[in-house]
């Protein structure tokens, strides 16, 4: 079956510094896959040029076969693949709720025509949205939280909610950067619930982090990734036993 | 229908006057490339560089060379404290580009306000006479003025291309500019060479200055008009590409002379804006390639 | 005089308007007689028009001095309320406004062809007399039944010099260089019209931006035309630069201008290299009359130096006897001040003796005839070259 | 009397340009100040097409209103699909060039403007300067009440967002861009319709009112009344048009005050700018929880933007 992202050749130049070199890479629905690798290895980056922030020098990026390098940072998300950001980047001027509410394929209050001519109908889609913001909500279990401001909130929770808001896209493939750093306890354990049940609805799930342990639980296949290269691939064990792999991971790591 | 001296003596008097424009462009282009800064106070700058001359001639009775090295020291120093003081509150303020905008333009704004109030607004020459010795090459006639700036311009060019190029600060100034986190992990402080680029703009704007005051009247809003060329070429040597912007400013003045025996005089101005807009249309990413 | 370039704002769209009521008039000897008669003057004095606005003032301050020292207007000292307009048209608008409805002034002077036009309306819907006195725009003749000059058009002094370089200077073929804005674009017509009137021909019409630092593209189609005059049309403040240009590219033909090229700093910026520069002015020089020598003296006594633009503060200087002769009639006629007795009063009298100016006379259609006084430069030196009706 | 009313009239039309341009500036984040090429586009449209078509001035003004807002979008357009920092110099370049245009043609009266404008009520009758005052006013209030309703409800919370956090915003699937050139297009729409109010009363306009250093008058009221708020550049308009001529009766030397308004009104920006940059009516700026992250190699800008983080 065919996979929901591909990558293949993917190569990015940063001044001197290549953050991507020749990555080839395929996710499945259903896959969790972890991305792991010394700071600077080049995962974020690599996030950054699949989701459209900066432009790709050479190589393709597939989603569900249809080829999105081309595309803008907007469309590809209108195609159904989001992403969250290290850190976090809500919407500071937006309440909970409404971080939520801006966060669907297709908003209807984005057309001022509709909103001037037609507000009955956008008032239907509003309130449809705003169930299901609801309903991520509850996924992560900050119905509470919804009215308040996303500052008001812990670290821990403000990541809930940030994982909570790319879910409202509702499409097949999620890139999560570093989701779990910083979230401890009950949060941790609701993250990774959310993750597992969100890959289980068809998704391909992408993840950078740093722990470990949470890769090993939640991943069925880990790349370890290295001056903007994947030197290797297979579950988090067997990449542990490897100790150049480890070496080059936390000799790098100061 | 022009003869050959014609085309020859357009091409080299404004050679020459591109000269000033070169520096102003470049100054404008470098700031714009390591701190990635529109530096819409750049106006400011050389206001405040032409007066500290002027006065230091005119009031003091400074010989012009001696003023110029003391408005030297001032304008790098102005353009320090913009950095120090200015851009380094509103980065840390997270202010971001509106900030920075708001805060460039006003600045200048503000400035030229200061320097009308002391020296108002009526245009001031530098130097006492502002003809100077005329040699007729092959009937092209060549001023003192074209070589000193032509010679004075390559030279500053050229040194500021070894230093980006050739020593370890300019390398490392390359480096914050094309990614300053990045650079950052290595050691490099970002802050100290976003500053070094101010100065160095500051050396090249006072210089640019001096050629301008002792060919033509200065007055404090001729900066403002002055910056909107810089601009200009920066975009269209190509954002992030120093001294493409600085070709890109000789090619402009010339055509823009040149312009001049095919299409009406009075449509020469819109030269600029025309060249600029096709580019922002045709060539986002400016004429010529970018650098690195 | 000309709308010059455009200045230092201040930030405002209705901008500074600073009104001076001259302290000393109302303090002086016979304020008791007579109520004062008071007018506005709308000049620049700040912004880079300053130099010449202030000038004017200083000269018209003088000239209410000598009126209100010898006994004012029948009786009634002069009250001058000077507004800035910067040469700026809304500025101007703004001043005029407050000098009508605030100062509620029955008629004002002004300057600058941008201004005078902006202001009509206001004159001509408050039924206020306004009077140019320094503006050469063809339009200033047909802005309104209230809107009058004191100051010849262009076409008076630029036809003249056409003539002059035709005749005198024998050139049959003649090139323009002008400032583009209204009065450069405006005289530059006048003279080329006026030279292929003659029979000559205009090898090249070219203009620069007031505003630009480079002139080269401009001054070398003036030289590629290869013409026996050329004729610059500029303001006061780009006329040296661009007569520098001419003359560092090659151009070394007698130079025709305007009365924008009878300035000290012109010969002290570009020394010999203003030779041959024959400048048309409407006021008489020192050397004709006694009055001007003296004013002359006065300014070299009190500021070291001869004013900006002499000829035009001279106008400037004289409104003030103009605006004496108006209030004599009207007190004369037992009218009250107001724009329309003023305007009937000036049309009564037409012709003015004035100190500085001599005759002027106000025509039917708004305008005002003149001699021209032509100035030429040998030696980096100002000389008469002569009068001509 | 008419003193009062001209000043009147130009609170309210620096009402509507400075409302309309924080919806530009202080809303969208667009960097342009090009503001008042459109008030003038607006201004020159009316008073032209009333002059040589004979239409009825009311359509000169609804016809200036388009021209503003369809030369906004092509002036946007082709500089926002590429990169925000495009704007700021494409709008200059734009006010310039437009300007030039306006200058070196004959019908458009050239450097020295148009006189002889029609006025929209009759010039003579006292009450119609009443009238004049009242319709700039309820045009004002009406421009305020179109901002706060754009900046309020589902398309405010957008606006918010991308204000915010743009990458971000994208990343959800937000076309930004359409969203700045519509505002865009919406608030030089705004200006050229203050600029239509403007020539049919004042009867006269030229180039020069509308270059560059007009823009900072404008910039200033947004930003000391308070960028991103619905009534902070009414504040700015009326303060800053009330205090110049409160200032000119107090008859200081000519000599100071042009030059002194100017310092005191751009040192008063950056006062603000230092000290409240939210303007006199802001509120405290929400914290951000964004801070520096070490393996974000890219998350700076290929090309730079106005202001690094």
């Amino acid at each position: 079956m065919t996979p929901v992202l591909e990558i293949a050749g993917l190569r990015k130049q940063f001044g001197g510094i290549v953050v991507a070199n020749d990555v080839n890479l395929a996710i499945k629905k259903d896959e969790v896959v972890g991305l792991i690798g010394p700071n600077g290895a080049g995962k974020t980056s690599l996030f950054n040029i699949v989701s459209g922030l900066i432009p790709h020098d050479a190589g393709t990026v597939i989603l569900n076969g249809q080829p999105i390098e081309r595309l803008s940072m907007h469309a590809r998300a209108r195609l159904g693949l989001t992403r969250t950001w290290q850190n976090i980047r809500l919407f500071p001027s937006l309440s909970v709720l409404d971080n939520l509410i801006v966060a669907p394929r297709y908003y209807p209050g984005e057309s001022i025509l509709r909103a001037a001519f037609s507000p009955g109908r956008l008032r239907d889609q509003r309130k449809k949205i705003t169930e299901r913001a609801y309903n991520q909500l509850e996924k992560v279990r900050l119905v509470d939280a919804a009215t308040r401001f996303p500052t008001e909130l812990s670290y821990g929770k403000q990541k809930l909610v940030s994982i909570a808001r790319a879910l409202m896209n509702d499409g097949d493939c999620l890139l999560l950067d570093e989701p779990i750093a910083g979230v401890e306890g009950a949060a941790y354990e609701a993250l990774k619930n959310v993750i597992r049940s969100e890959a289980k609805l068809g998704r391909a799930i992408c993840i950078v982090e740093h722990n470990i342990s949470f890769v090993r639980d939640l991943c069925d296949r880990v790349l370890f990734m290295f001056n903007g290269k994947i030197l290797n691939s297979g579950t988090m064990d067997e990449l542990m036993a490897r100790d150049d792999l480890a070496g080059l991971y936390f000799g790098s790591e100061t | 229908m022009y003869d050959l001296t014609l085309y020859t003596q357009i091409v080299w008097t404004s050679l020459a006057n591109s000269s000033y424009q070169v520096l102003f462009t470049v100054a404008f282009a470098l700031v714009l490339k390591v701190l990635g800064v529109w530096n819409f106070a750049q106006p400011a700058l050389m206001a405040a560089s032409f007066y500290c001359m002027y006065a230091a001639i005119d009031t003091f009775g400074l010989p012009p060379l001696i003023a110029m090295g003391i408005a030297l020291v001032f304008t790098g120093v102005f353009a320090y404290a913009i950095e120090t003081y200015a851009f380094t509150a509103l980065r840390n303020r997270n202010a971001g580009p509106i900030g920075f905008f708001i805060f460039t333009i006003v600045a200048s704004q503000f400035v030229i306000y200061v320097l009308t109030l002391i020296f108002t607004a009526e245009p001031r020459f530098l130097l006492g006479n502002m003809t100077s010795a005329l040699h007729i090459v092959f009937g092209v006639y060549v001023t003192s003025w074209d070589i000193a700036a032509i010679i004075t311009t390559c030279i500053l060019i050229a040194v500021l291309y070894f230093f980006l190029h050739y020593t370890r600060p300019g390398q490392f100034m390359i480096a914050v500019a094309d990614n300053a986190e990045l650079a950052e992990t290595y050691g490099i402080s970002k802050q100290r060479y976003y500053a070094m680029a101010m100065v160095i703009a500051g050396f090249l704007i006072n210089t640019a200055i001096f050629l301008l005051g002792s060919k033509i009247a200065f007055y404090p809003e001729l900066s403002l008009h002055m910056m909107l060329f810089a601009v200009a070429a920066t975009i269209i040597g190509g954002i992030g590409n120093v001294f493409g912007a600085g070709i890109a400013a000789v090619v402009i003045v010339v055509m823009q002379q040149m312009s001049v025996l095919f299409i009406g005089s009075r449509w020469q101005p819109l030269f600029v804006f025309v060249i600029l807009f096709a580019t922002i249309l045709f060539f986002p990413k400016g004429v010529r390639f970018r650098g690195s | 005089m000309t709308t010059r370039r455009k200045f230092l704002k201040t930030m405002l769209a209705a901008p500074a308007i600073t009104s001076a009521h001259w302290a000393p008039f109302n303090s002086s000897a016979f304020a008791a007689d007579k109520e004062a008669f008071s007018y506005g003057v709308a000049l620049p004095l700040t912004g880079a028009a300053a130099p010449f606005g202030t000038d004017q003032v200083k000269a018209h301050t003088w000239a209410v001095e000598e009126i209100n020292g010898a006994g004012g207007a029948n009786g009634r000292k002069l009250n001058p309320i000077v507004l800035d307009t910067q040469a700026k048209p809304e500025v101007g608008v703004a001043a005029v406004t407050r000098l009508v409805s605030v100062d509620k002034v029955p008629m004002f002077v002004t300057a600058f062809s941008a201004v005078v036009a902006a202001v009509a309306p206001i004159a001509n819907r408050n039924k206020v007399l306004e009077l140019s006195v320094g503006a050469n725009s063809p339009r200033i003749s047909k802005l309104g039944e209230y809107v009058y000059t004191t100051y010849p058009l262009a076409d008076v002094d630029v036809t003249l010099l056409a003539k002059y370089a035709y005749e005198k200077l024998g050139a049959r073929r003649a090139a323009v260089i002008f400032v583009n804005d209204e009065s450069g674009i405006y005289g530059a017509e006048v003279f080329r019209d006026a030279f292929k009137k003659l029979g000559g021909d205009i090898g090249a019409f070219e203009s620069y931006e007031a505003t630009g630092t480079d002139y080269t593209g401009s001054v070398l189609k003036v030289r590629a035309a290869n013409p026996q005059v050329v004729h610059l049309h500029g303001n006061a403040s780009d006329t040296p630069i661009a007569l520098g240009q001419m003359r560092q590219l090659g151009i070394s033909v007698p130079v025709t201008t305007n009365t924008a090229g009878y300035n000290p700093e012109l010969i002290q910026k570009i020394g010999k290299a203003a030779d041959g520069l024959i400048v048309a002015t409407l006021a008489p020089g020192p050397k004709e009359s006694a009055a001007v020598a003296k004013y002359v003296e006065r300014w070299q006594r009190e500021e070291k130096r001869i004013p900006n633009n002499m000829p035009n503060t001279q106008y400037v200087h004289d409104s003030a006897y103009v605006i004496k002769a108006l209030v004599e009639e009207v007190d004369r006629a037992g009218k009250p001040f107001t724009g329309d007795t003023l305007r009937e009063a000036l049309l009564k009298i037409r012709s003015f003796k004035l100190p500085l100016t001599e005759t002027v006379k106000i025509e039917d259609d708004h305008t005002v005839k003149k001699p021209v006084y032509l100035i030429g430069v040998k030696d980096a030196k100002y000389y008469e070259i002569g009068l001509y009706e | 009397m008419e003193y009062a009313a001209s000043i009147f009239i130009l609170i309210g039309l620096f009402v509507i340009l400075a409302a309309s341009f924080n919806l530009i500036l202080g809303y969208s984040g667009l960097m342009s100040i090009a503001h008042p090429i459109f008030f003038g586009l607006g201004a020159y449209t009316s008073s032209l097409s009333v002059m040589y078509f004979h239409i009825p001035v009311i359509a000169g003004i609804l016809l200036g209103i388009i021209v503003a807002f369809l030369f906004s979008i092509a002036l946007s357009l082709p500089a926002l699909r590429i990169s925000g920092d495009y704007l700021v110099i494409a709008s200059m370049g734009f006010q310039l060039g437009v300007l030039q245009i306006i200058r070196n043609l004959d019908w458009t009266g050239g450097a020295g403007g148009v006189t002889g404008i029609t006025p929209l009520f009759d010039e003579i009758a006292r009450t119609s300067v009443l009238s004049y005052v009242a319709l700039v006013f309820v045009a004002a209030a009406a421009t305020v009440a179109l901002v706060a309703w754009i900046v309020t409800g589902d398309y405010g919370k957008a606006i918010a967002a991308m204000r915010d956090d743009e990458d971000a915003f994208k990343a959800l699937g937000r076309n930004a861009v359409t969203m700045k050139i519509v505002l865009f297009g919406i608030g030089s729409a705004c200006a050229g319709f203050a600029g239509g109010l403007y020539a049919h009363y004042f009867l006269f306009i030229s180039p020069d009112q509308f270059d560059l250093l007009y823009s900072a008058g404008i910039l200033t009221m947004v930003v000391v009344g308070g960028m991103g708020t619905i009534m902070g550049p009414v504040v700015g308009a009326v303060l800053l048009q009330v205090m110049p001529q409160a200032l000119s009766f107090l008859r200081l030397p000519a000599a100071i005050t042009g030059p002194t308004q100017g310092i005191m009104f751009t040192g008063l920006v950056l006062i603000f700018l230092f000290l409240k940059p939210n303007g006199v009516l802001g509120k405290a700026p929400p914290r951000k929880t964004d801070d520096g992250d070490d393996d974000d190699l890219a998350s700076v800008n290929t090309s730079p933007v106005v202001g690094k983080r």
